[in-house]
């Protein structure tokens, strides 16, 4: 079925892959892969995690090299062995995870790799200049002597665009560019790539958002298990038919929930302040409150202090105010850690399910007992109950259906998808009066998220309270009860989910308060 | 996943590095003008070939599997204790002090009482530097790097002054007393005429080590606290989510860690010597390190690794005493050791990787993806690979 | 405390730092680049003989000096086949490494030599003597009583800046040299960034692989330089096994405490130097405070100031975020 | 055949064990026989080697060191047919002859010479680790320094606390220029290989130096004082001489009987007056009548001439 979707015009595709196989190990990531993308477009790759579709264009950019197959640039028969002759052939890659030297400056992130001469002075002076020029044509403004951690993702995003550029890119690749944004950081990436787009660039879009492939995408190619299965004019298409080549079923692409019987309140969070390690304020004095059974939405460009909330709530940072719990009052002082916070009924799905949620050398059994290992359930005074929380495991991972349901394999392991199932399960299943959940679906792909979005929501429906935190204005839009929006470690303004709207709340994320909205 | 055989994992990867490891030491012994073969020979009777050979090879395997557990237990929270010198150094003034100035009626009272005073000891010398790392971020490698210096010079001081036998030149405590005298192997296997294990060194320490080998085993793998451990060690950020307090760890892993190294002191104090001696430790925290990234840091690894060194010592021995092999070869020999089976280990893994995926390619096709592909749990011997900072 | 006690402390804290700031440097380019290196102290053995071997038996300590970083080089390209071609444990690599350079310059030594581990004593030509800067005056010349008279500035110049050997002023050059090639120039850039994060690197479409091994090369030729001056630099004046007697180390915690940072590393090894020259004067303890410091204590006393100063007065040092980690594209 | 159990120093470490070696050489060379040898590298091989060479039927076993004395002590009895000797401490066995030296004697020696030799009536003293038998040295020179020129001041220093402190030139060095920026214009070093630096450094500096153990002269020919030595070569020669018949008991190898004292040869002669040699001869004269009683740092830990 994989029907070629070639512009009508004689060019030579900008790019032309055929027949590319690799294979890691055993696992075969790539497997006799063709595809052909033409100038002037944008082309969109979609696929389930895992689907290969990083590996191949990581081939293309020099960075794996790949087991048979061939590479053709603008028509020409292209030998890739390194990034360096990738970068000569007029190829710029955008990373899925951003390959950016944290301590660094930008201008330093701009220039590595792409020196003038021995010495820097002139080589940073130069790009200082161009990277001014750059800024004005494609509307990517960045401050050239910002750290890299200093800055948040977005910035970070447009730094790695800018370095494509500034070596003369005329293919461009992204690998998952708006995971990490919010949607106007994306509509701004967007325009972006329509700028670039007019100017003559190619460029390929690797994303699990059908909302965006249908937006801004020319030609869209399906992966799926690490084969090509179609590719198709994106205008030919719809996002139904879209998902269910991905995933090889039928997907529901909406959160079917009924409407919320709220009971009384079970966190109540007030004026709570938070003063950071570097001495900056997060937290501005927020306050609200989250009933049984319902589901407090917080959304917010990411940054404004969300994160901050969501660990200051789950016991790893100290804060000032008051949090009660049921009518109790929690210590903020940092007395009380994570683990006491569980104890009182507060489940957490942390933000990074890689650093944080789960301990990636960890078996899935052990990361099932993470943070729950000294209960009794888990453990036999001084030892860990192995036998009880592999069975615990077991059951979770097939209600939960991770895959593979395999106790003893190591949380590195397993796709993103099924890590964020592991530590839903985990959270979930401990029976919490209130769940703390930060972007439960990041990266993760439609089926996966369908899955999650459908636990919480049952959980929900137990009577249990819920405080949602998520970039994704959709996510949040469907999940949610009630929303509040942050901004600058405030609460813009709360509104009921199903009479409000996307332009509405877009406003209160840009810090224009309520009565002006 | 599994790219070769678990036997040719633990098995014979290593084989293929000691010999490596052997045949270049051949070289250099050529060099200089002996015989290889002849030198492996006395090497390998001298250490394995009779029950005094082993007296010997067990003997210094006992001091590296109590300093190679230390430096083992630390990785695991990432933390690199190379203070195990003066920890074990300073647990030797603890075996001194409850042998020399209590009376001790029975020796297995006065092993316990060791065990329990060179671990304290052990334990308060690594207290400062873990403190320091918990609450000032002062790195663990210079302080215990320090610690060890300033261990030697309280040492020192008090064996030429406070605890020096007056009269004497030697730089050591009077002999114990009596009941403090715990059993050598000798005294426990030798039955009727035959006598074995003959003049040698090795005592009951030994099977301290060996219950140290499984208590550490079971606190790492097996406890509550071994899991906070490691997870600490594999990732600060869960163990700050998990509320595993980042104080409490290292604390608590500097302190066994520095009582495992303090351990080792019953070893050569009450066990070998009879009275504390000065610089009795030798470097075997030195040693402890390499046992510790040999062994993967896992108590059996380090177990193994260290009875490898217990017969590098011995053999090595065996060779100055009869050979003109001078005795820094054996420090060479060591070295090669080290280096083939410790850091040039994938230079043999990775062809010897190849080979089995070439057998298996022909034999099977390849697994699809996301079958039982994944890396799996049984090579959890390995702490994070870097263990050099507490950040 | 006269002034002359000053201005003596001062040289020998010049004299004592240099192999520790040459061997600190080292380490600097080594774990900037993530390759940790234990095996400093090695490097430095090995180099310390063969610079005093080969400067004995050709009579040109430049020669030997060539030799010395031969040697060293050696021991890096294992370091480095170890860490970055057979992503070994770098510790590991480490330790073997001075293991092997303890063992095998007496094996060797004693074989060449027959002296048990030790150089013949080298006659002038096969030493750095000391160098005199220019308009310093030649205390030595000089009774005690004249030198009193000059003035101080005259006297630091003279006493405490010259009469260095070479490689005393080599290895202060190397603090602006090394920030200069770490912070303005390419190579240092990249260098900086591979330890860091070397998928950077690799994506920018550099080599990691040989940015890696240059940076060990350069660790190596410091370090070289280092066993030379404990060997073959005024006052030196041959090999003596094992006779870098922990330095590697100390310069390793020097490394740590200047926070992986050229000038920082410079009063690291100062400091150092300092508290190594204090313990060479106890008397200074008696005048100025009456107090008789027990030798044992006097031994320990660089360790201990070195501990209160790192507890007191350093914050956490953060070493470069890929130290260590061998550079893995393809789990 | 006999048989030397070096101390874990090594036989080259410019101290006793190479002296004792040489006078095995010497035996050896003169004899044309051999003899079996071993250099500790752990505490635990000193039992280990002397029941070894015992086993094998060697004799006289020669041990160097007085931290082998109380494992010998435990283990002679068991090989009454075998001969021990133990240098530098005394084992009280039936079969052992324990050999040990008037350092102290000889100490005072050079002592004396190097309080006539300073100009600037200040001496120095650079000790290896700080143990007993190094004070003992500095307890010696120090009563010869006061001996000779009462107002002397006498500074002492020891390299460190660990063995490295016996291998250390580098250190050795910097004492000695402390010492000289203290106004020492004499140093003696009593540190092994770590000596090798004070005298290298002396010599640099223009000031004098004092060797120790053996003759240490024509390291740095009119620029080496004198040496203090102590002639364990000779003890170990004459043991393997003797064979089998070795005497037993304790010998005691003081100025009386030339065991120590100091050197005089072509290269020194020059720094060494009449005056001086007579004042030294003397002195000598006294110790082995014992008109002079030097006093033995290690018989109270204590010295009345220098406060360590
Ligand atoms: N460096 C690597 N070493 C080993 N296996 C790898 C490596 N990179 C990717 N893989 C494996 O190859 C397969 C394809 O991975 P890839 O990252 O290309 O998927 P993807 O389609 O980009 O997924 P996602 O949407 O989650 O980003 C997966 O099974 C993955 O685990
Ligand atoms: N080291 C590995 N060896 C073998 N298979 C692996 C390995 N790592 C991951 N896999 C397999 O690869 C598949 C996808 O993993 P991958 O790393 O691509 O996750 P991901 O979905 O890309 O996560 P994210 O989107 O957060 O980056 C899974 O089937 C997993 O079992
Ligand atoms: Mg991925
Ligand atoms: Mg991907």
């Amino acid at each position: 079925m994989a029907l070629d979707a070639a512009s009508p015009s004689a060019a030579p595709p900008a790019i032309e892959l055929r027949g590319i196989s690799k294979a890691f190990g055993p696992v075969q990531a790539n497997r006799n892969i063709s595809i052909r993308v033409m100038p002037g477009t944008i082309h969109g790759i979609i696929g389930e995690n895992g689907a290969g579709k990083s590996t191949l264009m990581s081939i293309l950019y020099g960075f794996y090299h790949a087991d048979s197959g061939e590479i053709l640039i603008d028509g020409r028969p292209t030998r890739i062995p390194d990034s360096q002759a990738a970068i000569r052939a007029g190829i710029g890659m955008v990373f899925q995870h951003f390959k950016l030297v944290e301590n660094f400056t930008v201008l330093e992130n701009i220039v590595l790799g792409a020196e003038d001469s021995g010495l820097l002075r002139p080589s940073l002076a130069r790009a200082r200049r161009e990277l001014r020029q750059l800024a004005k044509e494609y509307e990517l403004d960045v401050d050239p002597d910002a750290t890299i951690e200093e800055i948040g993702v977005g910035m970070q995003q447009r730094v790695e665009i800018l370095k494509a550029l500034y070596r003369k890119a005329d293919i461009l690749i992204l690998d998952e560019p708006t995971g990490v944004l919010t949607p106007a950081e994306a509509d701004h990436l967007f325009r972006i790539l329509g700028n670039l787009k007019a100017q003559g660039k190619t460029i390929v879009l690797i994303t699990h958002k059908l909302r965006e492939i249908m937006a801004i995408t020319d030609n869209v190619s399906v992966m799926r298990r690490g084969e090509m299965v179609a590719t198709v004019r994106t205008a030919d298409t719809n996002p139904q038919q879209l998902a269910e080549l991905m995933v090889g079923r039928k997907v529901l692409l909406r959160v079917d929930k009924a409407p919320a019987t709220p009971g009384a309140p079970v966190l109540e969070v007030e004026n709570l302040r938070v003063v950071d390690a570097k001495k900056v304020e997060r937290l501005k004095g927020v306050s609200f409150t989250v009933r049984a059974g319902e589901i407090l939405g917080i959304a917010g460009v990411a940054g404004n202090g969300q994160s901050e909330l969501l660990e200051v709530l789950g016991g790893m940072m100290r804060a000032t105010g008051s949090v009660r719990l049921k009518g109790r009052p929690l210590d903020l002082s940092g007395r009380e850690d994570a683990r006491d916070r569980r104890e009182v009924g507060i489940g957490h799905v942390p933000e990074d399910r890689q650093s944080e949620g789960l301990v990636l050398d960890y078996t899935a059994w052990e990361n099932m007992a993470l943070g729950y290992h000294h209960r009794d359930a888990f453990a036999n005074g001084p030892f860990i109950d192995r036998p009880a929380i592999m069975k615990n495991t077991i059951d979770k991972m097939q209600r939960f259906d991770v895959r593979p349901p395999d106790p003893m394999l190591l949380a590195k392991s397993f796709s993103g998808g099924n890590q964020q199932k592991i530590v839903v399960a985990r959270e979930i299943e401990s029976g919490p009066d209130l769940l703390l959940v930060g972007q439960p679906t990041r990266g993760v792909d439609i089926g996966a998220i369908e899955f999650i979005h459908k636990q919480i929501v049952a959980l929900r429906d137990q009577g249990k309270a819920i405080l949602l935190v998520s970039v994704e204005l959709d996510e949040i839009l469907s999940l949610s009860d009630r929303i509040a929006v942050m901004f600058d470690g405030r609460i813009m303004g709360e509104r009921i989910a199903s009479e409000t709207n996307a332009g509405e709340l877009g406003l209160l994320m840009a810090g224009v308060t309520g009565e002006a909205a | 996943m599994e790219r070769m055989p678990r036997w040719a994992d633990v098995l014979l990867v290593p084989l293929i590095s000691l010999i490596l490891a052997a045949a270049i030491s051949a070289i250099v012994i050529l060099a200089i003008g002996e015989n290889p073969w002849n030198a492996l020979k006395i090497m390998v009777t001298g250490a394995l070939g009779s029950s005094y050979a082993w007296g010997y090879t067990l003997y210094y395997a006992t001091n590296f599997i109590f300093t190679g557990l230390a430096v083992a237990l630390a990785n695991h929270a990432r933390l690199f204790n190379i203070g195990g010198d003066g920890q074990a150094t300073v647990g030797g003034l603890g075996v001194a002090l409850i042998a020399l100035y209590l009376p001790w009626p029975h020796w297995t009272l006065a092993l316990l009482a060791a065990i329990v005073a060179s671990a304290a000891f052990g334990a308060a010398w690594a207290a400062i530097p873990a403190y320091l790392q918990a609450k000032r971020g002062s790195h663990i490698v210079i302080t215990t790097i320090m610690f060890n210096y300033i261990a030697y010079a309280l040492l020192t001081y008090l064996l030429t002054g406070p605890m020096k036998p007056s009269g004497t030149m030697e730089t050591a405590t009077a002999p114990f007393p009596e009941g403090t005298h715990i059993p050598s192997f000798r005294d426990l296997f030798s039955h009727g005429e035959t006598i074995l294990f003959r003049g040698t060194p090795a005592n009951v320490t030994f099977f301290v080590a060996v219950l140290a080998c499984v208590l550490v085993w079971m606190l790492i793998w097996k406890t509550r606290l071994g899991y906070e451990i490691r997870a600490f060690g594999f990732s600060e950020g869960a163990a700050r989510y998990a509320g595993i307090g980042s104080t409490k760890i290292i604390v608590v892993t500097m302190l066994l860690s520095g009582a495992l190294a303090g351990l080792m002191a019953i070893n050569n104090t009450l066990g070998e010597a009879e009275r504390l001696i000065l610089n009795a430790v030798e470097g075997a925290g030195f040693i402890g390190i390499a046992v510790a990234l040999m062994g993967r840091s896992h108590p059996l690894g380090v177990f193994l690794a260290a009875v490898l060194f217990g017969f590098l010592y011995q053999g090595g021995a065996e060779l100055s005493l009869s050979t003109s092999i001078p005795r820094e070869m054996v420090v060479v020999i060591q070295a090669l050791v080290i280096m083939f089976t410790g850091a040039l280990d994938n230079m043999v893994r990775m062809p010897v990787e190849r080979l089995f995926a070439n057998r298996r390619a022909r034999g099977t096709p390849v697994a699809p993806l996301a079958g039982p592909t994944a890396e799996r749990a049984p090579d959890r011997a390995a702490p994070p690979s870097t263990p050099t900072t507490a950040e | 405390m006269d002034w002359n006690t000053v201005l003596l402390l001062l040289d020998s804290t010049i004299r004592t730092a240099t192999p520790l700031l040459l061997a600190c440097l080292a380490g600097l380019f080594s774990e900037r680049a993530g390759i940790f290196d234990i095996g400093l102290e090695g490097k430095m053995l090995v180099s310390a003989f063969l610079a005093a071997g080969f400067a004995y038996v050709t009579g040109s300590v430049w020669l030997g000096l060539l030799a010395g970083i031969a040697g060293s080089l050696l021991l890096s390209a294992i370091h480095g086949a170890a860490s970055i071609t057979f992503r070994g444990n770098q510790l590991i690599s480490g330790v073997a490494i001075n293991f092997l350079a303890s063992g095998l310059t007496v094996v060797v030594s004693q074989s060449w030599f027959g002296e048990g581990g030790r150089t013949p004593q080298l006659g002038d030509g096969g030493r750095f003597g000391e160098v005199v800067l220019p308009g310093a005056i030649r205390l030595s010349e000089m009774t005690i009583r004249e030198q009193r008279e000059l003035p101080l500035l005259t006297r630091f110049y003279s006493d405490v800046l010259s009469g260095h050997s070479i490689l005393t002023y080599i290895a202060l050059l190397a603090v602006p040299l090394s920030w200069w090639v770490l912070y303005r120039t390419r190579f240092g850039l990249r260098l900086r960034a591979v330890g860091e994060n070397p998928a950077a690197v690799d994506t920018a479409g550099i080599s990691v692989r040989r940015l890696r091994y240059s940076a060990v090369a350069i660790a190596g030729v410091l370090c070289a330089i280092a066993g030379a001056q404990l060997s073959t630099a005024e006052p030196a004046a041959g090999f003596i096994r094992d006779m870098t007697a922990g330095r590697g180390y100390i310069a390793l915690a020097a490394l740590i405490f200047a926070k992986w940072r050229p000038w920082p590393a410079l009063g690291a090894c100062m400091l150092f130097g300092f508290f190594q020259a204090l313990e060479t004067r106890p008397d200074i303890f008696v005048r100025l405070f009456d107090l008789r410091v027990p030798s044992a204590l006097l031994s320990a006393m660089p360790y201990i100031l070195t501990v209160i100063i790192l507890a007191g007065f350093v914050g956490r040092a953060i070493p470069p975020r890929a130290g260590g980690e061998p550079y893995v594209k393809e789990r | 055949e006999p048989a030397i159990i070096f101390d874990l120093g090594g036989k080259f470490d410019k101290s006793f064990n190479e002296s004792a070696n040489a006078g095995a050489t010497r035996w050896a060379e003169e004899t044309g026989e051999t003899f079996a040898e071993f250099e500790l590298t752990a505490e635990a091989q000193r039992e280990q080697a002397i029941r070894r060479f015992a086993e094998q039927g060697k004799s006289p076993i020669i041990m160097v060191g007085f931290m082998s004395a109380t494992p010998l002590n435990e283990i002679a009895p068991d090989y009454p047919d075998t001969k021990f000797v133990i240098v530098d401490a005394v084992v009280d066995q039936p079969n052992v002859r324990s050999v040990v030296f008037n350092e102290h004697e000889g100490s005072y020696l050079v002592g004396m010479l190097a309080a006539m030799a300073s100009q600037t009536g200040t001496v120095g003293f650079v000790g290896g680790m700080d143990i007993p038998l190094i004070r003992k040295f500095g307890c010696g020179y120090a009563q010869g320094v006061m001996a000779a020129n009462p107002d002397a001041t006498v500074i002492a220093n020891f390299t460190g606390t660990t063995p490295a402190a016996w291998n250390d030139p580098a250190k050795g060095s910097e004492l000695t220029l402390a010492q000289i920026g203290q106004g020492a214009d004499v140093v003696y070093a009593a540190a092994g290989g770590t000596g090798v630096g004070v005298l290298q450094t002396a010599a640099d500096e223009n000031i004098l130096s004092i060797g120790v153990d053996s003759n240490q002269n024509y390291l740095h020919p009119g620029q080496v004082l004198t040496s203090m030595v102590k002639h364990v070569d000779n003890a170990v020669y004459e043991a393997m001489k003797a064979g089998e018949a070795v005497e037993t008991g304790t010998q005691v190898m003081g100025v009386a009987n030339e065991g120590v004292g100091y050197a005089l040869d072509d290269n020194n002669a020059s720094l060494i007056t009449p005056e001086m040699k007579a004042a030294v001869d003397e002195a000598a004269a006294k110790i082995a009548s014992g008109e002079i009683e030097v006093h033995d740092y290690s018989a109270d830990e204590s010295c009345p001439a220098i406060q360590f």
